[in-house]
């Protein structure tokens, strides 16, 4: 047993099936335990009174969004090269997630700048990039959407998601290169971190639980096709008839 | 099969979610013709786009004197010809125009009076300056039949080669065929109808979705 | 090498010049896109300044989109791409030299045309000076691009809209770097940053999108 | 505790709509992202059950 | 040309092309591309003439002063160098204080006064209790005594 077992489709659905609990379970724990950080445990910020707890969901949505993006492209990469089959299968299963938590960085993005700043929406290069992650995800959605074969699908959105990664560096960096309206990084491996001890643990919490999180549903969507696409082998028709 | 230019190993091929054939095995060496047979989606053609690299194999490997043809790649483009289904001729290029640009995509320098006797030889004197929108589907698969004498390529693949032509041009494909097999050249084609090919080495190979065994 | 990117350049002017309908229907598009707002958004010559830049490089983007969706597909049809592709020379000269020809064919007149619609805009002579470098260092982005988008969407039922929406978030940073240049001179600023960085763009685009494009070609004639 | 009361937590100190709005909005997306992908899974595992059934009946009229 | 030439070729023209890129952005990172200027690009003519643009900076101390309307406040925009002062009638955002940032977007008049047409407050990356923030406040304020 090594671990190339697991690269098989067969042996990865059995796989995925195990994790899916712990890591359903552990999303849950965790978002709950971030959500009481984030509302009982941290307290006022100096400035932004209680405005500034939009952070808990901000932060760990819109790293998920470019994480997820670099994943992709990671396991696209795997695919183009080796042709690996079940890595585009974790390309296709992360996707949506990943537009999802696009989606909810921009919208938070928009709750807590009205207040703040004063404007919904201003477009400086971090919102803007961060936008065309948004648009990126969409296309690769409907390009997988339009292609019925299976390999070609895979391959063309593998590429398109190459070509978009040089976005994600873009957003992270944006605000050091650009003087934006966004503020900076709160988090840097350079210094100490500029939050209060308590605030950072609330949002490292919620940041871990929004990993489970996509976790847990990649790996659901990645049985889900796993099962479409061997549906003509024994272990999935035995897999079929038992479930 | 020491001498064979052309090899298939292991072939597998599907289609969607249907697989066409698998474990395919055959060599096909200097002056051989190779006839691909079968009925209607059985996989002809995506033996064909196989063999020219087009398409990905399922499983096994196509090889060109010994090597896989995904790793020597141009080189053995250099030495093939595929003609599809489709002509590859240009509507708005008159026959002349279209076997320039052929040589060139070859990297030739293009050679005006040889392009033009081989149209001639083929029956077009009569439409070198017409765009090729006018002529009729059979004079455009002779364009194309043009390109492939001109391209001076080993082998042929060659997808219903006669699809379209008239008696005459029947006649005139089996000797292109016959000769280029005589001057050492090899062909792998499909075709429904009969060809009149005496004297020369002829495999055939049935495709359906049943395991083929080794012909050689 | 040089005689199959020549030849492929040759042919695919050969071919525009024997349609010209199709090539007179992208200018004409980029025309009437950007003669629209003067007729939307009111006849001031401060605002249609103000806008101007912005809505000829919008319009060209667009304009450049129309002609994409048959970069390859003409070709696809007839039977010639597959030859293309199967030909003793790399998938990356051909794709580059069909992306030299489109820009050729459909970004070069833009350049020509712009001046005149710089006018309509009110634009100042020295704004238009910098509309026309930018739009030269754009639009060979907008082809190259392009090309990714057409292989990727090559043969698909509707492939124009997604082609759309697959390649104008990438088109994005050409489109700001462009207008902000023409934005930046007449505002005072200076355009040279705008500038520099869509030449950055343009280099870029220019090594990757032809291997990515020629690798989504071979993926769309499996 | 930071809170006085109840009312207190759900007015933010003026900024409820915005913070309720953020989470709400996220519990939603995941919410029907769940739902969706739940709905997905059984759809998929119904279709490949009864394809597979007509696979099998086509077999035994066969034989 | 031989594929080892041809490779070289393709490696030689990478380099150049990266080359070419990294200038040409670093070049651009020189020159000035912002979302909005300092007060002291302002002072040196940098920020357009005649049109919109944005202006960043501290709102100075003491500077804020509202008219008799309520709406219409005056302010200083300073970067600790130059500092500008500012018009604006509308709303003020809420983290909108004196000694805090600031971009404000409008044009700037012949009498050197800046009319803006939106105020938008620029805070910082720090988030902490306000306890925590009045304790660092002290600790700076004896520093600073203590430098004197």
């Amino acid at each position: 047993m090594n671990l190339y077992t697991y690269a098989s489709p067969a042996n990865f659905y059995v796989l995925a099936g195990k994790l899916i609990p712990w890591f359903s379970w552990g999303a849950g724990l965790l978002a709950v335990w971030g959500l009481y950080i984030s509302f009982f445990l941290a307290p006022t910020d100096f400035q932004q009174s209680e405005a500034y707890r939009i952070i808990f969901i901000h932060v760990p949505a819109a790293w998920m969004s470019m994480f997820i993006y670099l994943v992709m492209a990671f396991w696209g990469a795997i695919g183009l090269a080796f042709n690996t089959r079940l890595s585009f299968m974790m390309a296709r299963a992360l996707a949506p997630t990943g537009a999802l938590f696009t989606f909810i960085a921009l919208w938070t993005g928009a709750l807590w700048g009205k207040p703040m700043w004063g404007a919904w929406w201003v477009w400086d290069a971090r919102l803007t990039s961060e936008l065309i992650l948004l648009f990126l995800y969409v296309g690769i959605i409907a390009l997988w959407a339009a292609i019925d074969d299976v390999r070609r699908g895979d391959r063309a959105g593998s590429l398109l998601t190459l070509i978009g990664a040089i976005n994600v560096p873009i957003i992270y960096f944006s605000v050091k290169w650009w003087n934006t309206l966004h503020q900076g990084s709160s988090i840097n491996l350079m210094k100490a971190p500029s939050m209060a001890a308590i605030m950072l643990q609330g949002m490292l919490v919620m940041a871990i639980a929004a990993w489970f999180y996509t976790i847990a549903v990649a790996l659901v969507r990645v049985r889900r096709i796993i099962l479409e696409r061997e549906r003509q082998t024994d272990w999935a028709k035995a897999i079929l008839e038992n479930e | 099969m020491p001498d064979a230019l052309l090899s298939v190993h292991d072939l597998a091929c599907a289609r969607g979610e249907r697989l066409l054939f698998k474990g395919m095995n055959f060599g096909l060496g200097k002056g051989e013709l190779l006839l691909v047979q079968g009925g209607n989606g059985q996989g002809k053609t995506s033996l064909l786009r196989l063999l020219t690299g087009l398409a990905r194999p399922e499983e096994g490997e196509v090889r060109w004197r010994g090597e896989s043809i995904r790793r020597v790649g141009e080189a053995y483009h250099g030495e093939m010809c595929y003609l599809g289904h489709a002509n590859g001729v240009k509507d708005d290029l008159n026959p002349v125009e279209n076997l320039r640009f052929a040589d060139g995509m070859h990297g030739r320098a293009f050679d005006q009076t040889r392009a033009v006797a081989t149209l001639e030889r083929l029956g077009l004197s009569r439409c070198l300056d017409l765009p090729c929108r006018v002529l009729s589907f059979g004079q455009r698969r002779r364009v194309a039949l043009a390109a492939l004498l001109l391209a001076g390529a080993t082998l042929w693949i060659l997808d219903e080669p006669l699809t379209g032509l008239d008696v005459h041009a029947v006649v005139l494909m089996e000797g292109l065929i016959r000769n280029h097999l005589t001057a050492g050249g090899m062909v792998v084609a499909t075709t429904h109808q009969a060809l009149n090919l005496d004297g020369v080495a002829v495999q055939r190979l049935l495709v359906g979705n049943v395991a083929i065994p080794a012909l050689m | 090498m040089h005689r199959f990117l020549l030849a492929v350049l040759r042919r695919d002017l050969t071919l525009a010049a024997r349609r010209r309908g199709d090539w007179l229907i992208a200018q004409f598009f980029f025309v009437m896109v950007a003669s629209l707002f003067p007729l939307g958004v009111g006849p001031e010559p401060e605002m249609l300044a103000r806008i101007g830049p912005g809505v000829l490089w919008v319009a060209a983007t667009l304009a450049s989109l129309l002609s994409l969706t048959r970069l390859f597909a003409d070709d696809h049809h007839d039977g010639s791409l597959e030859h293309m592709v199967l030909s003793p020379e790399p998938t990356v000269l051909l794709v580059l030299g069909k992306s030299i020809a489109h820009w050729l064919i459909y970004g070069v007149p833009l350049l020509l045309i712009a001046p005149v619609l710089g006018i309509q805009f009110h634009l100042s002579w020295e704004a238009i000076m910098v509309l026309e470098l930018s739009l030269l260092l754009g639009t060979p982005i907008l082809s190259l691009l392009g090309s990714v988008g057409a292989a990727l969407t090559l043969g698909l039922r509707g492939g124009g809209v997604l082609l759309t929406l697959l390649i104008l978030p990438l088109y994005i940073p050409a489109l700001i770097f462009g207008a902000g240049a023409v934005d930046g001179v007449m505002a005072g600023t200076g355009a040279e940053a705008h500038l520099s960085l869509l030449g950055a763009f343009m280099v870029l685009s220019l090594m990757i999108a032809p291997w990515i494009a020629a690798a989504a070609l071979r993926v769309s004639l499996e | 505790m930071e809170w006085a009361s109840w009312s207190d937590f759900w007015h933010m100190a003026g900024y409820g709509l915005y913070v309720w709005g953020s989470f709400g909005v996220t519990a939603a997306g995941v919410l029907i992202e769940v739902i969706l992908l739940k709905r997905a899974g059984a759809d998929t595992r119904r279709r490949l059950k009864r394809m597979q059934q007509w696979a099998t009946s086509l077999e035994g009229e066969g034989q | 040309m031989k594929s080892r030439h041809k490779k070289l070729l393709v490696i030689l023209l990478a380099l150049a092309g990266i080359g070419i890129a990294a200038a040409l952005i670093l070049n651009a990172f020189q020159s000035n591309l912002v979302f909005f200027f300092s007060p002291t690009q302002v002072a040196k003519g940098e920020a357009p003439t005649d049109r919109a643009f944005r202006i960043g900076g501290l709102v100075e101390q003491g500077s804020l002063k509202r008219e008799a309307n309520g709406l219409t406040s005056h302010f200083v925009v300073t970067d600790t160098a130059k500092s500008m002062p500012v018009v604006y009638t509308g709303i003020l955002p809420d983290l909108f204080k004196e000694g805090k940032g600031v971009v404000a977007e409008g044009k700037l008049g012949k009498d050197g006064l800046f009319t803006a047409t939106q105020v938008l407050a620029k805070h910082d990356e720090n988030y902490m209790p306000p306890e925590a923030a009045h304790a660092l406040e002290q600790a700076q304020k004896a520093q600073q005594t203590l430098v004197k």
